[in-house]
């Protein structure tokens, strides 16, 4: 509130030199919106603290330090170890939650500086817009609603919103210097709150650029595209952008379309500017993401490359001279130290880059970008001197020391690959390919100095040209009417749940395992719902009919649909369906009641993330927004570097008692969901385990035994055997799955079951309505 | 002195012990109360087997193994049966009757292990023992490198000297 | 200019529920400014990117990395030894870039958090107010002025220079993610960034404090007030204010003056918090900085500490627990974990406090804070039972193991003086005691588990009690009349130099080593200047007469003057008063017209920080924030450890090239000032360095001789040498000191000495008036 | 393995290897040109002009000192030498005539030299020997920690060595 009535004051002006500029004052935002205000709109750093501190309480954080040293101020480096303190007096738990922070707050300011960078910028070039998210989508901007009380109608009404996230920002760094903060949990809850914030602003920016570019806005059935490693047609001028924000993809792919070149220039994407380059314009294609830049690099596969921001190999400039390519940086996150040409011609922009005077330019004006990246490559394409490649040569040089075997974290076995390849033999790179995240790792420690990467690829080259596929464009948020449809039998558990497949390819066995996860819940009539890399790895299958994914299901979000929907920052849209279904379906207030709404979707919302390779501090900040709005999140073996996961004790009745809404009481509930954000060690245990996370206090008892069936089976599949904690999740007889009877029976008494009762849960008290 | 096998993997300061089999069947054979903790990748079952005194998790997907081999090991994921040890202080233990002061982690992911081991590192009472292929700097003792077939001898030894 | 442009289609407006609101639009701050709006009126990320560019390809960033590796994503840890790069592609010296960048970032925040929360707090709760610093102030906010081409006449005037900042903020931040820049000298272009941004957010902050609570306006005769550890009278119930942001410090002091308590209560602070508060209210206390944090603590001189933010030791309340002082908490940056008590009643608060059923509270409402915290004191000093400490016997159970030796970075030998106390004998405690910073190391390390810190207190007693000295109270900022006096003789060399001696306090020695680096420059005639900790360090000497420096050298910002300015946060009147020499005295544009000033202030005004405990995230931004304006830091032994400095090398001729204003010539001026940041090994080094790095291109020949004087006079005298380097400071015979003629022509002739120009010099071309 | 004097200054990965007199010795002598860097703590005036070849720089503190002994250092920071050192590639020498392959650093406070130290390790193929009191980890070569006293045998043994 303190915020929302300080605003009342303030009227933001032009600092008025501005030639000839006339001072219009468009429209006061006065309320049209006749939801009442909730209890914390634009909550501070400490408003949320109370929810936060119940989670964490049954959600314990849980650390796996990377380091036993601090090395953040001159008092430094500190010994933590042992339980020493730092200079400061910082202990190595609290430790952990302000490095935790740091990444959140990196995380969240990404997506932050992508939404602001698009707002201002379409403010400035096409002025204001009405936000019209289409008939089907009336509740167009839920998670900033929720968390700021603003229901934002013109893209001006963002200005407000970016500001409140950039103060909480502010407010969240600073903690993060020496003598601030010292409890552990309160460095978690600053970290909930910088996630929180970082949904917004993802909601922010793909809403942005939805309303700018008029990309599909919640379409099921937005088209297929093609995506591989072989969509790229080689004999081709090639423009490739890199990156999560489409800004200046889009003119490159105006300039494309305007000049009628679609059919002789290649317009492709790596990452999240591929998914969101596809959602404007069909042609576009989508090469790939953070594990095949390296291989683009180093193939020289494209003419140009323009870099955007997040998530891109910060070698590229100097791995794209090695090759020819020319680098075009587009904003202010990555400059390359390349000059800035924004102000200069663009023909003698184009002119230095073709004579290779220049390896890149940095342009920071998107428009400009589309004229000379397209140029470029034309004219530069019959002027690069393709050189053969000679693999088995290169190949012949190594020695079999095994260095890059030790270097290679997804233990690929280089050595046997050149072995192989002196001889021809190009099946085991091919064949391990897509495992490689290219990393570059094994380059800098071969010890006959191999272009590993080079030689891998180019022997895979077969296999990659094969690699074409269909995935749907992001459809962009949840409409409100298949809300309306799920809404019901996702809260009462009759769809078992909703697994959303989002974030990073930081795995060891390339796309075939998130491929496995998606369809096993797909065939199993959840709702699956995908964002970014992991969006893309999904598409990377076919069946025997040479079917994917994306072809087999539907893109509807319901039972047994595959929702693709869109980039890293439409991960915005899932967190938003899932505060929907409180809205629409359940009627709660939705405006600026940030604790109910959460403890909402803790209690009755079966929705799971899973973020099978999460790597960036963008994932961090992803996970833990949603987690703060009680949705659990699985990561990957690998996630566990993150160095902190929210871990419920299912051994210990007393963390599942809830308030019973109806009447107050305590009621023991068990363990659902068990933990808030954990690695799974296997791709088996993930699945079980998110079948098992979907489980929600507020479960019919027909939902329950849905969903225990599910969980039972996926255990019995991968394991071979009955989990030992059904008895956990039995309440009432009613919820034991019918096929099951006699066995659980069985279990129940084993374990000294006794029925408990079904409240109407909820971890606020104030939320109970008479005592 | 041993490396971490990643040798981006230095946690710093304090890092595991490297041990023989034969030191480590001592420190194993000291142990007031062990616990064997094994990870989804495990093959060695049976030496893991051999390795316990009785308390053994393993994670679900190698339960079956265990049990094949006669063994009944309780089913936890590894991050879970961490979560557990890293309340040494009032966790009861498998059996309920007290903590464990020694636990042997094997057979999970390296990078995985190594956060799992960093954990009861810093915030357990429980000391342990890492003996998969490679060097746990995060343990409290852990085999060194090995190859492949130099650590297959070297599980083999550490059981006869365990059993000895 | 963009940011300017946008913001004419934007007004801010209310959420509009809040009841009974009126909206009424205030004034339209249209421009009463009449000078011109300069190039670069709130600068983005780039636009001033040229600018650092030319700074660091004269001053080259030096790097001594702290660590081999990379942890900031789950793809780490990285090995980036021997030139390996992370799996993103970064290799080791972009990433030392990140470092700093994340630093400055973090230092930045901590004063913009600050000035946020201030400002907004007073318009929260007075309205806004009429920014008036004075008669002799006029140009009131030379930084944001220059920064941002916004002449702040009210408070609310700072929200848009706040936005603004926080806006820079989330986009630097954002270019940490994993995949960002890639390039070294655009990540240290973005710290320079920060850390300007850092500038402005110090002065919104003290600007404001000084117009909310009628601080000193620039008085040179700010009154003298008491400082030192002996000055709590420990019989009395005490109060201390621990931290940064004075709000809730001010509160206490109200609440003690209302009350009539200043003579039952003690009221004192420790740290910045301090500073602020004597410069409220001159019956408020100093206490100390942090380095007697901690022993405040283990003697449990207090029965309330309040903690704001920044700097304050995070085990705060454990070591609090020890001694049964009472903790308040006051910000969101630091909540301990503790029950927010701001909307339960103060005395439910005060009861629970004095029992001792909570060790602690979160009182957000700053106004709450001084009565809880006055009356807790109150109630609890007589039930506090203070137990006899006694120190021999404590010390008696040491082993000499000599363990705490090894963890004391300061090399303090403890095992001798627990040899000592054992037998009595406190001098050798008494004697380093203020060489120990606090940093409880030695705690841990313990083999007897001995409460050293406590020991080495208690034993330092007596020497503790006559701790008294005086400070002249912060006066702010320097007034436009001085720099009007002082203009002319700075720019031209007559007056030497400006020394500024800011920033923390860890070091080996103790004060005195600051104590000899500002007397030296008083008695030499320079100005010195001080902020923070080291204003506090300075203040604790004593002449034979018991006089001080304070006492000694005159508050003004002249020739042989000690002008103690006040807390961190006016460190921004310092860099201010560099802008106003340019501005006032020189008549070179302000408004938003950044380049030209720090060109200016590069070239013209001999001025040196020297932070010689610099310690803080705050310290790296302030430093480097002066360093974009031209201004060059020493930093101590210790500083080394911010792993980066900017250096020249006099050995280059072709670096030091200059234009000449006046014919756009290319002259080589000689190496002045030859580094921006360097770290000094030793106090005589840093002196001597010092005293040239006052060197500037444009000194007249007077001026110049007078530099070389005090440079070549002062080398002698600590190092009984010539220096080697005059030759390179000479540009024609009138610059040689003529006391030192002799030599000096010897020394040109060995070097073959020709004589130069002199110019009109400029790093920017577009200043060349003509060709 | 050494271990940094302050424990918290582990680099990580490349640590210094410890040496003793004798080994340092021959590293010394084997090497093409080297440079002795003394800082401005140095009390071994006399040991530190011994085992320079000519290439001494000493900081300002100190030059009175070492004149005093009959050697003629340059006179510099440790920054700027360092700052030179680094760019072993194209800086020519103190005499201009090459660049050096091994620099000797003493004489400065730890925190301060272990910085130095690390700008060369990661930016210079200048290699470095730390020969003061203790373990600098970020020195190619380095004594171990040692007490005063074992200390000053080691750098009299040092120097003979150098001398033999
Ligand atoms: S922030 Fe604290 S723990 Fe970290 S280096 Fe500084 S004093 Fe040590
Ligand atoms: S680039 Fe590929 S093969 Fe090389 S280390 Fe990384 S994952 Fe392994
Ligand atoms: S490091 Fe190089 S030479 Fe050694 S096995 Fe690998 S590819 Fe062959
Ligand atoms: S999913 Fe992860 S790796 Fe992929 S683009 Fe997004 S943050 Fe980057
Ligand atoms: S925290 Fe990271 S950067 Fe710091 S010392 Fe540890 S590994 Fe190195
Ligand atoms: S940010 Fe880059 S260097 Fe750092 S851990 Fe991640 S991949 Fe490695
Ligand atoms: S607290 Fe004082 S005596 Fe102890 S290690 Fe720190 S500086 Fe040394
Ligand atoms: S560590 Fe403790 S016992 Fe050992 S010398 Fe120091 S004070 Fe004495």
């Amino acid at each position: 509130m303190k915020r929302a009535t300080m605003k009342a004051d303030e009227v933001h002006t032009p600092t008025a030199t501005i030639k000839g500029l006339e001072i219009s004052i468009g429209k006061i935002i006065d309320d049209e919106w006749d939801e009442k205000m909730g209890p914390t709109p634009m909550p501070s750093v400490t408003d949320l603290r109370g929810w936060d501190f119940r989670l964490l309480e049954r959600y314990k954080p849980f650390y796996g330090p990377f380091c036993d040293s601090c090395c953040l101020c001159t008092y430094g480096k500190c010994d933590l170890s042992d339980g020493k303190k730092g200079a400061c007096g910082l202990g190595i738990e609290p430790q952990q939650g302000r490095i935790i922070l740091l990444a959140c707050l990196i995380g969240s300011t990404a997506h932050g500086a992508h939404a602001r960078h698009m707002v201002d910028h379409f403010l400035e070039t096409v002025g204001d817009m009405d936000i019209d998210m289409g008939d089907n989508v009336q509740v167009e901007a839920p998670v900033t609603r929720l968390v700021t009380g603003i229901r934002p109608r013109r893209m001006s009404d963002f200005l407000d919103v970016l500001d409140y996230g950039e103060r909480e920002i502010l407010h969240l760094l600073s903690a993060a210097h020496t003598g601030q903060e010292g409890n552990v949990i309160d460095f978690e809850s600053k970290a909930l709150h910088a996630s929180m914030i970082d949904q917004m602003f993802m909601e922010v920016a793909d809403i942005a650029q939805i309303v700018r570019y008029d990309l599909p806005k919640g379409d099921p059935e937005a088209p297929l595209v093609e995506i591989g490693l072989g969509v790229i047609d080689r004999t081709k001028p090639v423009v490739m952008c890199f990156g999560h924000n489409a800004l200046s993809a889009t003119s490159v792919m105006d300039y494309t379309n305007i000049k009628g070149l679609y059919d002789s220039v290649e317009v492709a994407g790596v990452c999240c500017t591929a998914l969101d380059m596809t959602r404007y314009e069909s042609r576009a294609k989508i090469a790939g993401h953070i594990s095949h830049q390296i291989k683009y690099l180093k193939t020289g596969v494209a003419d140009v490359i323009t870099v955007d921001e997040q998530c891109i190999r910060t070698d590229t400039l100097e791995l794209a001279q090695e090759t020819g390519t020319v680098v075009i940086a587009t904003t202010d996150k990555i400059c390359y130290g390349l000059p800035d040409r924004t102000h200069e011609p663009a023909q003698e922009t184009i002119d230095l880059l073709v004579e290779g005077k220049l390896p890149g330019a940095l342009i920071l004006e998107p428009e400009m970008v589309g004229e000379i990246a397209v140029e470029v490559a034309m004219k530069l394409h019959p002027k690069r001197k393709k050189k053969r490649f000679d693999v088995k040569k290169a190949a012949s040089a190594c020695s079999q020391c095994k260095q890059c075997n030790k270097a290679c974290e997804n233990f690929i076995d280089i050595a046997r690959g050149m072995k192989e390849a002196q001889e021809g033999n190009y099946s085991y790179f091919s064949e391990i390919f897509m495992r490689c995240i290219g990393c570059g790792r094994c380059l800098p420690v071969c010890s006959k100095n191999i272009d590993i990467i080079r030689v891998m690829t180019e022997a895979a080259k077969e296999k990659i040209m094969n690699e074409k596929y269909k995935i749907r464009v992001g459809r962009g948020p949840i409409q409100d009417t298949e809300i309306r449809n799920v809404g019901q039998p996702i809260v009462m558990g009759e769809i078992p749940g909703v697994i959303a497949l989002v974030g990073c390819p930081n795995y060891e066995e390339g796309p075939e395992e998130v491929v496995e996860i998606a369809k096993t819940f797909l065939d199993r009539r959840y709702i699956v719902v995908a964002t970014g890399c992991a969006a893309m790895d999904m598409a990377m299958w076919k069946n025997e009919e040479g079917k994917g994914l994306y072809e087999l299901y539907p893109g509807r979000f319901d039972a047994g649909c595959l929702a693709n929907v869109g980039s890293c920052v439409s991960n915005a849209h899932i967190a938003g369906a899932a505060i929907k279904i409180a809205s629409i379906f359940a009627h709660r207030d939705l405006r600026a009641n940030y604790e109910e709404i959460a403890d909402y979707i803790l209690n009755r919302v079966g929705a799971v993330g899973i973020a099978w390779g999460a790597m960036s501090q963008k994932a961090a900040s992803i996970a833990t927004g949603v987690n703060r709005l009680g949705i659990p999140v699985i990561v990957g073996a690998r996630g566990a570097k993150y160095r902190r996961m929210y871990l419920g004790r299912k051994d210990i009745p007393e963390d599942w008692i809830v308030y019973n809404a109806r009447d107050g009481s305590k009621v023991q509930v068990g363990p659902g969901p068990e933990h808030l954000i954990y690695a799974s060690e296997s791709k088996e245990e993930a699945i079980v385990t998110a079948a098992k996370l979907c489980i929600r206090p507020n479960d019919t008892s027909k939902g329950r035994q849905i969903k225990l069936a599910h969980y039972i089976d996926l255990h019995k599949r991968y394991f071979g055997e009955y989990p030992d904690d059904i008895h956990l999740y039995v309440r009432t007889r009613s919820d034991i799955p019918i096929t099951e009877k006699d066995t659980i029976d069985r279990i129940l008494k084993e374990n000294n079951w006794e029925e408990k009762q079904i409240p109407d849960p909820t971890l606020l008290e104030r939320l109970v309505r008479r005592r | 002195m041993a490396k971490p096998y990643f040798p981006g993997n230095v946690p710093g300061i304090k890092m595991a012990m490297a041990v023989t089999p034969e030191q480590a069947a001592k420190i194993i054979k000291k142990a007031e109360r062990r616990i064997l903790v094994a990870g989804a990748q495990l093959e060695e079952v049976e030496q893991a087997i051999n390795l316990a005194d009785g308390a053994i998790v393993a994670a679900p997907d190698t339960v079956r193994q265990f049990k094949e081999k006669g063994a009944s090991p309780v089913v936890m994921n590894k991050v879970s049966i961490t979560n557990l040890l890293r309340d040494a202080s009032s966790w009861k233990g498998l059996d309920g009757k007290g903590s464990y002061d020694l636990a042997i982690y094997m057979g999970s992911p390296y990078y995985f292990e190594s956060q799992m081991l960093s954990c009861l590192k810093h915030f357990s009472s429980c000391k342990t023992i890492a003996v998969s292929r490679f060097y746990q700097p995060n343990a409290t003792y852990s085999f060194d490198n090995l190859s492949e077939k130099k650590w297959k001898e070297a599980l083999t030894d550490l059981v006869k000297f365990v059993e000895e």
